[in-house]
């Protein structure tokens, strides 16, 4: 009974997103059911996590089918890990949302869009089949079809274009995949495959199996060379939106990624060699793609994608101290980045633009705000002992260990070029001094707020950063979660032992 | 016996839709083209419907394919009517030993409604309406 | 010790929060800070001189073997006690300086942390929670020297100065992690008895490159100094406390610090001889060159830093003695003259060395301080400064090999420093007082107080120097070196070759400063030597490296679509390709194939002919027909294979889609023939390439078995226990009914999608 | 046949993706679909195809008695044409609203967000 | 409402058709579900509720006129095969007697399935029918024919 | 020869040939209309294929597919035609 | 697009096929059918409708807007989902059956509501996607 309250969450995220389409018009009530609603489906993952810690994996066999003929929910310690960081992420963002997404957009549903968007984020996370794995990244790619392009502003409708385009892409190759896959072993659960993936004669099949997956969940984690949708549709929504898209939607292709080439395709060295190449390369255009950037939105657009290399690349070097740096990474980019566009957000609340030429003298004017703003700024650098600087030792420990000394050199090259990218961005919109922006006359400058919707500009942040400060200060406890996940998803057998009780 | 209607039933069908498919092909305008594939279709899936029924002999069965004639039937010259009209619309060519054309001058291009009489005549006839 | 790390941050964190309500006592407050800390690490003069070492551990992050621990001996008792008391001095000189500036409280915040993170650094004996604190300088500074920020050229410098720390400081974390790998632990104390393992393993040689970059960036060592000069930007508190005193010396620490982990080697020797050579000499040199006190001052610092790192790199006793007592020396002279620097500028408005002279009429304590300085910096004796120069040149006269090129390098780069001590210390306080400075006012003592305590203390070390040797320099040298002489600090060393040298080093540098006046003239000289300029070289590789980013980011995200479709195919299809054509034999079991038969193949031709006639087609209508055509063919195959669920959804999707696209298209413009001929063929031979690999995948997994399991299971309990006989309707609603229900929350995303896609018109008031 | 099937499929996938390179959005979609029935196809195919033996089990029989197809892939298809509905119709509609905004339908003048901005 | 009660009943038969299953129950069950999309689209104004009673009618008209198509498609297969030299076609005006929309509207439809005609379109004013034809040897005759042969027909069974 | 027999290599084939023949005047078209009148032409042969694969079979379920497409092909033509007389109402 | 032909032939489809869609989703459990294409099915009908007597006439028939189908169709596939946790605390999606059989229908389960959920989810969203183009059209 208790394991099925693992998809808990899910549930109370698919009710939300039910209850919110009867208040179509009331957008007072949607906004109060929607942040009550997030609160507690946060609850709720917490509570998961903690379950899940205490009492190992958890699955779950959707109308007592047993596995693998049914649909099997599995919550091993990074599913809920996920869960946990979905469910505060989305917390954080319904209460920006709230205040910060219009309420033209509000009328037309878009919370009710939002939660089944985190609905389809912890499904993803929590299933043991791959088909069912498909169709949440579907829930969620139409989701965010809908976020990005709801408003239909011009430069939106040009990132929506793309954004839908390449995406739509990904989800074709990777069912191709799927068909691959099923025509291959006959069987569809995760945990069935990892035995009889292994057993398939032609192995060159799998690699090229293995081969699709890559770049299917490639594409949707925005790798090179396929992350071209991102750069081109992150700074387009509202920030609130943004803001769930760079901290969960390119994760989800990573946690795909992990889950596939540790629990299906394993110890293929093409995939690994494949997967060290792609990360360096993606590290260094992200990297150079965001040194050159004039407006914050899509500078820290291009800090995903580089970022995403660091991941990638350390589930390349497939060792436990890389895999534990890789989940580490996870944890600390989904709480820091989805800050990151809040506090893009925020900025252009504070000054009507987010382009790097036209800001300025935000330290002059909100000193407290800036100070606030350089807690996840300066976490995403990676400035020890915030939060990015921890996993970065796994990693350049595995790169060595693996004597990968390209993947070494280019997490180092990253992690400068972040440094000197968000140097630049705080120089530049904190440090010089403002100028005047001329913006319409419509335009609610946060001064203009009312006190209780600065609290849910700030807020928000607020949380977050000191999640982020807790990561990093608290080191020590996420390192030991991300060393029982590496452990646990480098050995498959604890994954199927727990799917076939 | 049934073996024999459904032999007869079966080749008179696949017959008529063969000749729909030579009618479409070699009828020269599209109203004729529509015009000859419109019976010919209708009779032989009919025809091809009904040696399926008597085929499976069951009533559940023949009500369908009852169903399904009858809707096609239904259908079929509501289809034609539409696409012949939208053919006119479009302006059309008819074949070139065509001998008379009623439609010319009734449809007002304006809304698109079809006249009784001449747009022309209508238009001269409510003119002198506004002027009495 | 924890603590006394933390006050730092603890106490910067508090008056940024609480800065408003003290208004007006936040010097003084801060003040106690370093003041308390020194009292504090004075306190372990005597058990440190004893040659104790002092460990604390706090743990922090055992899965990392991370660990606050910290040591105190001898290395980290000097430049604690340098930190502290000159950090005193500092906080006590900004009280005056920046007297009633809006930001004060931030500032020292700033410096709080920064004095805490410069503590952390040279206490720890983790060397991850040292390079924490390592970065915590850098970025310290950051805020400090870009602390004008409303100025292009201080921004400019925060980030030049960040730039090349930060890289300097990813080195050393790269540095770090191997060695702590290599040593299996990340105590710094722990692998000094695995020192002959470290340096004879095969990493060796990049962990000491990681190290060396780290140091020589922080440190300012050639080709990286440029930033040093640039951070003169910063309020003359920062330059004195960070750029002479103490962050600079961070660099040294380091290398200081893993003398004897990783110095036992000649690479070790030559690199740091070679780098802290040219250092010294290139930035020596510079110093005839400039006119402003602060360049001035900066080119000496960065000379003086490379005659440490020289020092290290020769690494005898004797050359470790001369670097710590160098360290001290100059710590002193630096400082104060920084500080006179600043009391010069704030009173006079003008640090231009050509404009300034006679200023000791006015501001005679000032002029004392300065001529003490400048004598301390000359290594005239008595002052402790001589002790420092004796010694240097005694480490190069013994070193062995290539001593004259050593020591005539040292010789020429103390002249040049000593003519630098006395530009900046005496030069603007002899001569006629120009007319425009007579207004000038002596200053509020805690702006001189400073200064003259500094130089007094250099003085007066030189008459004491076993003060100093006993408690830090003896105890320093004991942790820098496996087996130590003993060994005595003296004035007087009887007549040999040094004191030659010295008495050399004076004259000339006397001479040189009534000769070589400088001037606008000899500025301009030197600027158009800028070009070749390591800051220049580097600026214009950051050019460069900008321009090829613009160009490799615009070429991938040119903004086509096509492109970005064509590239991720284009790289699916070469890596299919590879996998395909290196693995398989392409021959096939046609046995396994069911036959042709007239009508499956009817069907299939009419779908190629169809797909093929939509991609052709010149009318979008005609295509959309085509489409149905091929969903009508798609309807019959699934119907011919047994699928008759998927024939009935096939046709009614198929015909949804026809009337969705039916009501859109006339809004749309007709087709025009946009792409050029080469791009069609192009992608037309992508695609079919990408089509082809695609055809045989599917015929070769159709070569492989075919495992029923889970398909039996279906057939066998559709009926028995989900009491369902279409299996296919069964498995939707049943065995794996979440897929359905979620493929259903599709459907409804999508429509709410295209209802508030079509219905939300943004009006102008509503965009933000 | 599984060789024809086999072209076809290519050819679908061929046709969609060269679709998708054109720079008429109705062409992209048209383009997005013909992928869609490629995948479609393809996991039919690979699910292995048996003539006339739908997987329904007989009236009078609890379980099948005679050979039948694997309903697997039919319920994966079925669920991937029902998502792929609910893309497709979005996708035609972003085009609409695209072209009404935009004023074109021409991919390669949507470039404007990979531009600075 | 007694045309609503025989669309019930009707679609209620149909229903049990459909099914083909003949259990009281089962006429109960299509019964509720007819009730329902009745119910679901009774906003309709309800004037052509007599339409219902004639559906019986209408396929007995079509019974009767089946021979009617077999005979235009031994035509068309005539003219199919052969060249098509015997061909006048021409659209005509045919004045309506049929007055309602079903009467022209199955007049229309039968048109369509015999010999050589099509209609084309009903004039906004319900008084013409315009059908294309492949013989139009003599257009009052044409006009006619068909009025005195399906239209009368109909409008008898209808009536 | 069997009715089985007779079915399968006689009558489908005829059929599907048709289903060709027809499919040549959607290809030549000249205008939209042929093209809708050749696809709608299409689907009704196809239900006569599905009739005739239903008896082959055995499989009366077959005959659903049949209905299905019965009622669904009109649909499309209602949408062609609707389509173009708005279109032609635009230009005009 | 109203021509009298078709919306007197539409006035008799709507009818047959509506009743046809219900007959398609309630038999989908043992031929093929289901609530997917019986909503489909029911869409076009509506569709028909309105392309032949205009889309206001056909929204008035249908009282409300077909896009609150959506969530009532979806409560009712989540409560017949979840509804066994609720019998005996059964996993979420396991199949409830009534003791026996009734005609017509067959076996009276939850997987019956489900599908019937899906069918109304069906009809609202298809017809909410049509509706809308056709009133921006
Ligand atoms: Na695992
Ligand atoms: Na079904």
């Amino acid at each position: 009974m208790s394991e099925q309250l693992i998809i808990l969450p899910l549930l109370i995220n698919l009710v939300l997103s039910i209850g919110l389409m009867f208040f179509w018009t009331n957008i007072k009530a949607q906004k109060v059911l929607s942040i009550s609603g997030s609160f507690i489906a946060m609850l709720a993952s917490i509570w998961v996590f903690i379950h899940v810690w205490e009492n190992g994996i958890q699955t779950f066999q959707a109308g007592s089918w047993e596995a693998p003929f049914g649909i099997t929910f599995v919550g091993d310690t990074l599913a809920a890990t996920l869960v946990l960081l979905t469910g505060i992420s989305a917390f954080a963002v319904s209460i920006f949302a709230a205040v910060s997404v219009i309420k033209a957009r509000l009328r037309f549903g878009f919370f009710s869009v939002f939660h089944f968007l985190i609905m389809g984020l912890n499904g993803a996370f929590l299933t043991g089949d791959m088909f069912n794995l498909y169709v949440w990244f579907e829930i969620i790619i139409i989701s965010s079809f809908v976020l990005i392009s709801l408003g239909g502003e011009k430069n939106q409708l040009e990132g929506a274009v793309k954004y839908f385009t390449l995406n739509f892409l990904a989800s074709m190759i990777f069912l191709t995949g799927l068909g691959v896959l099923y025509g291959l072993t006959g069987t569809l659960n995760m945990a069935d495959l990892s035995q009889k993936i292994p057993l398939i004669q032609n192995q060159a099949l799998v690699d090229v199996t293995a081969f699709l997956f890559l770049v299917g969940f490639g594409i949707k984690s925005a790798v090179f060379p396929l992350y071209f949708w991102l750069p081109a549709s992150y700074h387009t929504p509202p920030s609130a939106v943004s803001a769930i898209f760079s901290g969960l939607l390119t994760k989800v292709g990573v946690y795909a990624l992990i889950r596939v080439f540790t629990l299906i395709f394993v110890n293929d060295s093409f995939i690994e060699i494949m997967l060290q190449s792609l990360a360096i390369l993606t590290i260094f255009s992200g990297g150079i793609g965001a040194i050159i950037q004039k407006n914050i939105r899509k500078l820290f657009s291009y800090l995903i994608i580089c970022h995403i290399g660091f991941m990638i690349g350390g589930l390349g070097l497939f060792t436990e101290v890389a895999m534990a740096g890789v989940i580490f990474y996870l944890i600390h980019d989904i709480v820091v980045k989805t800050n990151l566009f809040l506090v893009s957000g925020l900025i252009y609340r504070l000054k009507s633009t987010t382009s790097l030429d036209r800001l300025g003298g935000i330290y002059k004017s909100y000193p407290k705000l800036s100070l606030l703003m350089a807690i996840p700024l300066f976490s995403l650098v990676g400035i020890p002992p915030l939060s990015g600087f921890w996993p970065k030792l796994s990693l350049l420990l595995a790169g060595f260990n693996e004597g990968n000394y390209w993947y070494f050199g280019a997490v180092i090259f990253g992690s400068l070029v972040t440094l000197i990218a968000i140097a630049h961005v705080w120089a530049k919109a904190f440090w010089e001094d403002g100028k005047d922006v001329k913006h319409s006359k419509k335009f609610i400058a946060f001064d203009q707020l009312r006190s209780y919707q600065k609290m849910q500009y700030v807020v928000p942040i607020v949380f977050l950063a000191l999640v982020s400060l807790y990561i990093g200060f608290g080191a020590e406890h996420i390192q030991q979660v991300s060393t029982r996940i590496a452990t646990e998803v480098l050995d498959k057998q604890t994954y199927f032992n727990a799917v076939f009780k | 016996m049934s073996e024999i209607l459904i032999y007869i039933l079966s080749t008179l069908g696949a017959i008529f839709a063969m000749l729909a498919a030579i009618g479409i092909l070699r009828m020269p305008d599209a109203f004729l083209r529509i015009s000859v594939t419109t019976k010919a279709a209708t009779l032989g899936v009919g025809l091809l419907l009904g040696a399926a029924a008597v085929y499976f002999n069951d009533f559940a069965v023949s009500t369908r394919v009852q169903a399904i004639i009858i809707f096609i039937i239904l259908t079929a010259p509501v289809g034609a009517h539409l696409i012949g009209r939208t053919t006119y619309f479009l302006g059309n060519k008819m074949w070139k030993n065509s001998v008379v054309d009623d439609l010319e001058g009734k449809y007002d291009k304006k809304n698109h409604k079809l006249l009784s009489e001449d747009v022309n005549a209508k238009n001269k006839r409510e003119e002198e309406k506004e002027n009495k | 010790m924890l603590i006394a790390v933390l006050l730092g941050f603890i106490f910067a964190i508090s008056i940024l929060v609480i800065g408003k309500f003290v208004k007006g006592k936040q010097s003084w407050l801060s003040t106690l800070i370093p003041l308390s800390l020194l009292a504090y690490f004075l306190s372990f003069i005597p058990q440190i001189s004893k040659g104790e070492i002092i460990q604390q551990t706090y743990s922090w992050i055992p899965s990392f073997n991370v660990e606050l621990s910290f040591q105190l001996d001898g290395l980290s008792l000097l430049f604690s006690l340098m930190i502290t008391g000159i950090g005193t001095l500092v906080f006590a000189y900004t009280s005056a300086y920046l007297k009633g500036h809006e930001f004060l409280d931030r500032f020292y915040a700033y410096l709080s942390m920064f004095m805490g993170a410069m503590l952390g650094l040279v206490l720890s004996d983790n060397l991850i929670s040292m390079f924490v604190f390592w970065e915590l300088t850098s970025i310290s500074s950051f805020y400090l020297i870009g602390f004008n920020n409303s100025s292009l050229a201080s921004r400019k410098s925060a980030l030049t100065a960040l730039g090349i720390t930060g890289m300097g400081g990813l080195l050393f974390l790269g540095g770090a992690v191997l060695l702590g790998e290599l040593a299996g632990t990340f105590q710094i104390s722990e692998m000094i008895g695995l020192a002959d393992e470290i340096t004879s393993s095969s990493s060796y040689v990049l962990i000491a490159v990681l190290f060396f970059g780290a140091a020589f960036s922080k440190s300012a060592q050639f080709p990286f100094h440029f930033w040093l000069p640039g951070a003169m930007k910063a309020p003359t508190p920062v330059s004195t406390y960070l750029h002479s005193a103490t962050m600079v010396k961070a660099g040294i620490f380091l290398l200081l610090r893993f003398t004897p982990i990783l110095g036992n080697t000649e690479l070790w020797h030559s690199t740091l001889i070679i780098v802290g050579g040219v250092t010294m000499l290139y930035a020596a040199i510079h110093i005839i060159f400039r006119t402003d006190l602060k360049g001035i001052l900066a080119y000496s610092t960065i000379s003086a830093l490379g005659i440490l790192v020289f020092l290290i790199g020769l690494g005898t006793q004797e050359a470790l003695i001369a670097c710590l007592v160098f360290i001290i020396v100059h710590a002193l002279y630096k400082a104060s003259l920084f500080l006179i620097t600043g009391i010069i500028d704030h009173e006079t408005g003008t640090r231009d060395i050509t404009q300034l002279a006679g200023l000791k009429k006015v501001l005679m304590p000032v002029a004392i301080a300065g001529f003490l300085a400048a004598l301390i910096s000359g290594g005239v004796p008595p002052t402790f400064g001589f002790i420092g120069k004796d010694l240097i040149y005694e480490a190069g006269l013994n070193w062995g090999s290539y001593t004259w090129i050593l020591v005539g390098g040292a010789l020429l780069t103390k002249i040049l420093l000593y003519y630098a001590g006395f530009v900046a210390g005496v030069k603007p306080f002899v001569g006629q007082l120009p007319t425009k400075f007579e207004n000038v006012h002596l200053p509020e003592k805690r702006l001189w107080i400073p200064p003259l305590v500094l130089v007094s203390l250099g003085v007066v070390l030189g008459f004491v120097p076993h003060l100093a040797e006993t408690a830090l320099i003896a105890p320093g040298i004991e942790v820098l070196m496996t087996s130590t002489e003993t060994f005595h600090l003296k004035l007087w060393h009887g007549f040999n070759t040094a004191l030659i040298l010295s008495v050399i080093t004076i004259a000339v540098g006397t001479l040189l400063y009534f000769v070589l006046i400088p001037s606008h003239k000899k500025e301009r000289f030197i600027e158009r030597f800028e070009v070749i300029s390591p800051k220049n070289i580097v600026l214009k590789i950051t050019e460069g490296f900008t321009v090829f980013s613009t160009l490799w980011t615009n070429f991938f995200q040119n903004g086509f679509l096509r492109h970005y479709v064509a590239t991720i195919i284009g790289f699916l299809s070469l890596v299919l390709g590879y996998i395909i054509f290196t693995n398989f034999d392409l021959s096939l079991d046609y046995s396994s194939f069911s036959d042709l038969t007239v009508y499956e193949v009817a069907i299939v031709l009419m779908m190629i002919t169809a797909i093929l006639f939509t991609v052709f087609s010149r009318s979008r209508l005609a295509a959309v027909a085509s489409m149905g055509i091929v969903g009508f063919a798609f309807c019959l195959l699934f119907l011919f294979y047994s699928a008759p669920d998927l024939a009935m959804t096939q046709f009614s999707v198929d015909t949804l889609t026809v009337i969705l696209f039916v009501l859109v298209l006339y809004r749309l413009p007709k087709y025009l023939k946009m792409s050029k001929n080469v791009l069609r063929i192009e992608h037309g031979v992508l695609s079919i390439i990408f089509g082809a690999l695609m055809t045989i995948l599917v015929l070769k997994v159709l070569q492989e078995p075919v495992n029923a399991e889970i398909t039996d299971y279906y057939a066998q309990n559709a009926y028995l226990l989900a009491k369902g006989k279409n299996v296919v309707n069964v498995i939707l609603v049943d065995f794996r009914g979440i897929d359905t229900l979620i493929e259903t929350c599709v459907l409804i995303v999508a429509a709410l999608g295209v209802f508030g896609l079509l219905k939300l018109r943004l009006k102008t008031r509503d965009k933000k | 046949m599984e060789i024809l099937l086999a072209i076809t499929t290519g050819i679908l996938y061929a046709a969609g993706i060269y679709m998708i390179l054109r720079r008429s959005m109705v062409k992209l979609i048209l383009g997005l679909i013909l992928l869609g029935n490629g995948v479609n196809l393809l996991i039919f195919l690979l699910g292995r195809i048996t003539k006339g033996k739908p997987p329904i089990i007989p009236e009078e029989t609890k379980v099948f008695e005679d050979l039948f197809a694997d309903p697997v892939p039919q319920a994966l298809i079925l669920t991937a044409i029902v998502i792929s509905f609910g893309l497709q119709s979005f996708a035609i509609i972003l085009v609409k609203r695209a072209y009404k905004v935009l004023k074109t339908d021409d991919l390669d003048q949507l470039n404007t967000t990979d531009e600075d901005s | 409402m007694r045309g609503k009660f025989l669309t019930n009943i009707l679609l209620t038969i149909i229903w049990v058709f459909l099914t083909g299953s003949f259990e009281v129950v089962n006429f109960v069950f299509g019964f509720v579900i007819t009730f329902l999309i009745l119910w679901i689209i009774s906003s309709k104004d309800s004037e052509n509720g007599k339409y219902f009673r004639i559906i019986p009618k209408l396929i007995s008209f079509f019974f009767f006129f089946l021979w009617e198509v077999v005979k235009a498609n031994i035509q068309v297969a005539y003219e199919v095969i052969t060249p098509q030299n015997k061909m006048k076609p021409g659209i005509v005006a045919l004045p309506l007697d049929a007055k309602t929309d079903t009467e022209i509207t199955l007049l229309a439809n039968l048109i369509t399935l015999t010999p050589g005609t099509l209609s084309l379109d009903v004039s906004e004013d319900k008084k013409v029918l315009y059908i294309h034809s492949m013989y139009v040897h003599d257009k009052q005759d044409f006009i006619k024919e068909i009025k005195n042969g399906f239209e009368r027909k109909l409008l008898e069974i209808l009536r | 020869m069997n009715l089985h027999d007779y079915l399968y290599y006689i009558i489908l084939p005829i059929l599907s040939l048709s289903s060709v023949v027809v499919f040549i005047r959607f290809l030549i078209g000249p205008t939209i209309v042929d093209r809708v009148v050749a696809l709608d032409l299409v689907i009704t042969i196809g239900i006569g294929i599905i009739a005739i694969y239903s008896i082959i079979n055995d499989k009366p379920t077959f005959l659903d597919i049949a209905t299905i497409l019965a009622l669904i092909a009109f649909l499309g033509t209602v949408a062609f035609a609707y389509y173009l007389e708005k279109r032609n109402k635009k230009d005009e | 697009m109203k021509t009298i032909i078709l919306r007197t032939a539409s006035d008799f489809l709507l009818p047959v096929l509506l009743l046809f869609s219900v007959f398609i989703l309630l038999r989908g459990h043992y031929l093929p059918g289901g609530g997917f294409i019986g909503g489909l099915v029911a869409s076009i009908a509506f569709v028909l409708d309105a392309f032949a007597n205009g889309l206001e006439n056909t929204k008035k028939l249908l009282k409300l807007h077909p896009g609150f189908l959506m969530p009532f169709g979806l409560t009712l596939s989540v409560l017949a989902a979840i509804s066994p946790i609720f019998f005996g605390g059964q996993p979420i999606m396991t199949g409830l059956w009534a003791e026996d059989p009734i005609p017509v229908i067959g076996s009276i389960g939850s997987a019956l509501f489900f599908d019937i959920g899906v069918y109304l989810i069906v009809i609202g969203a298809s017809l909410t996607i049509i509706f809308t183009i056709s009133e921006s059209a």
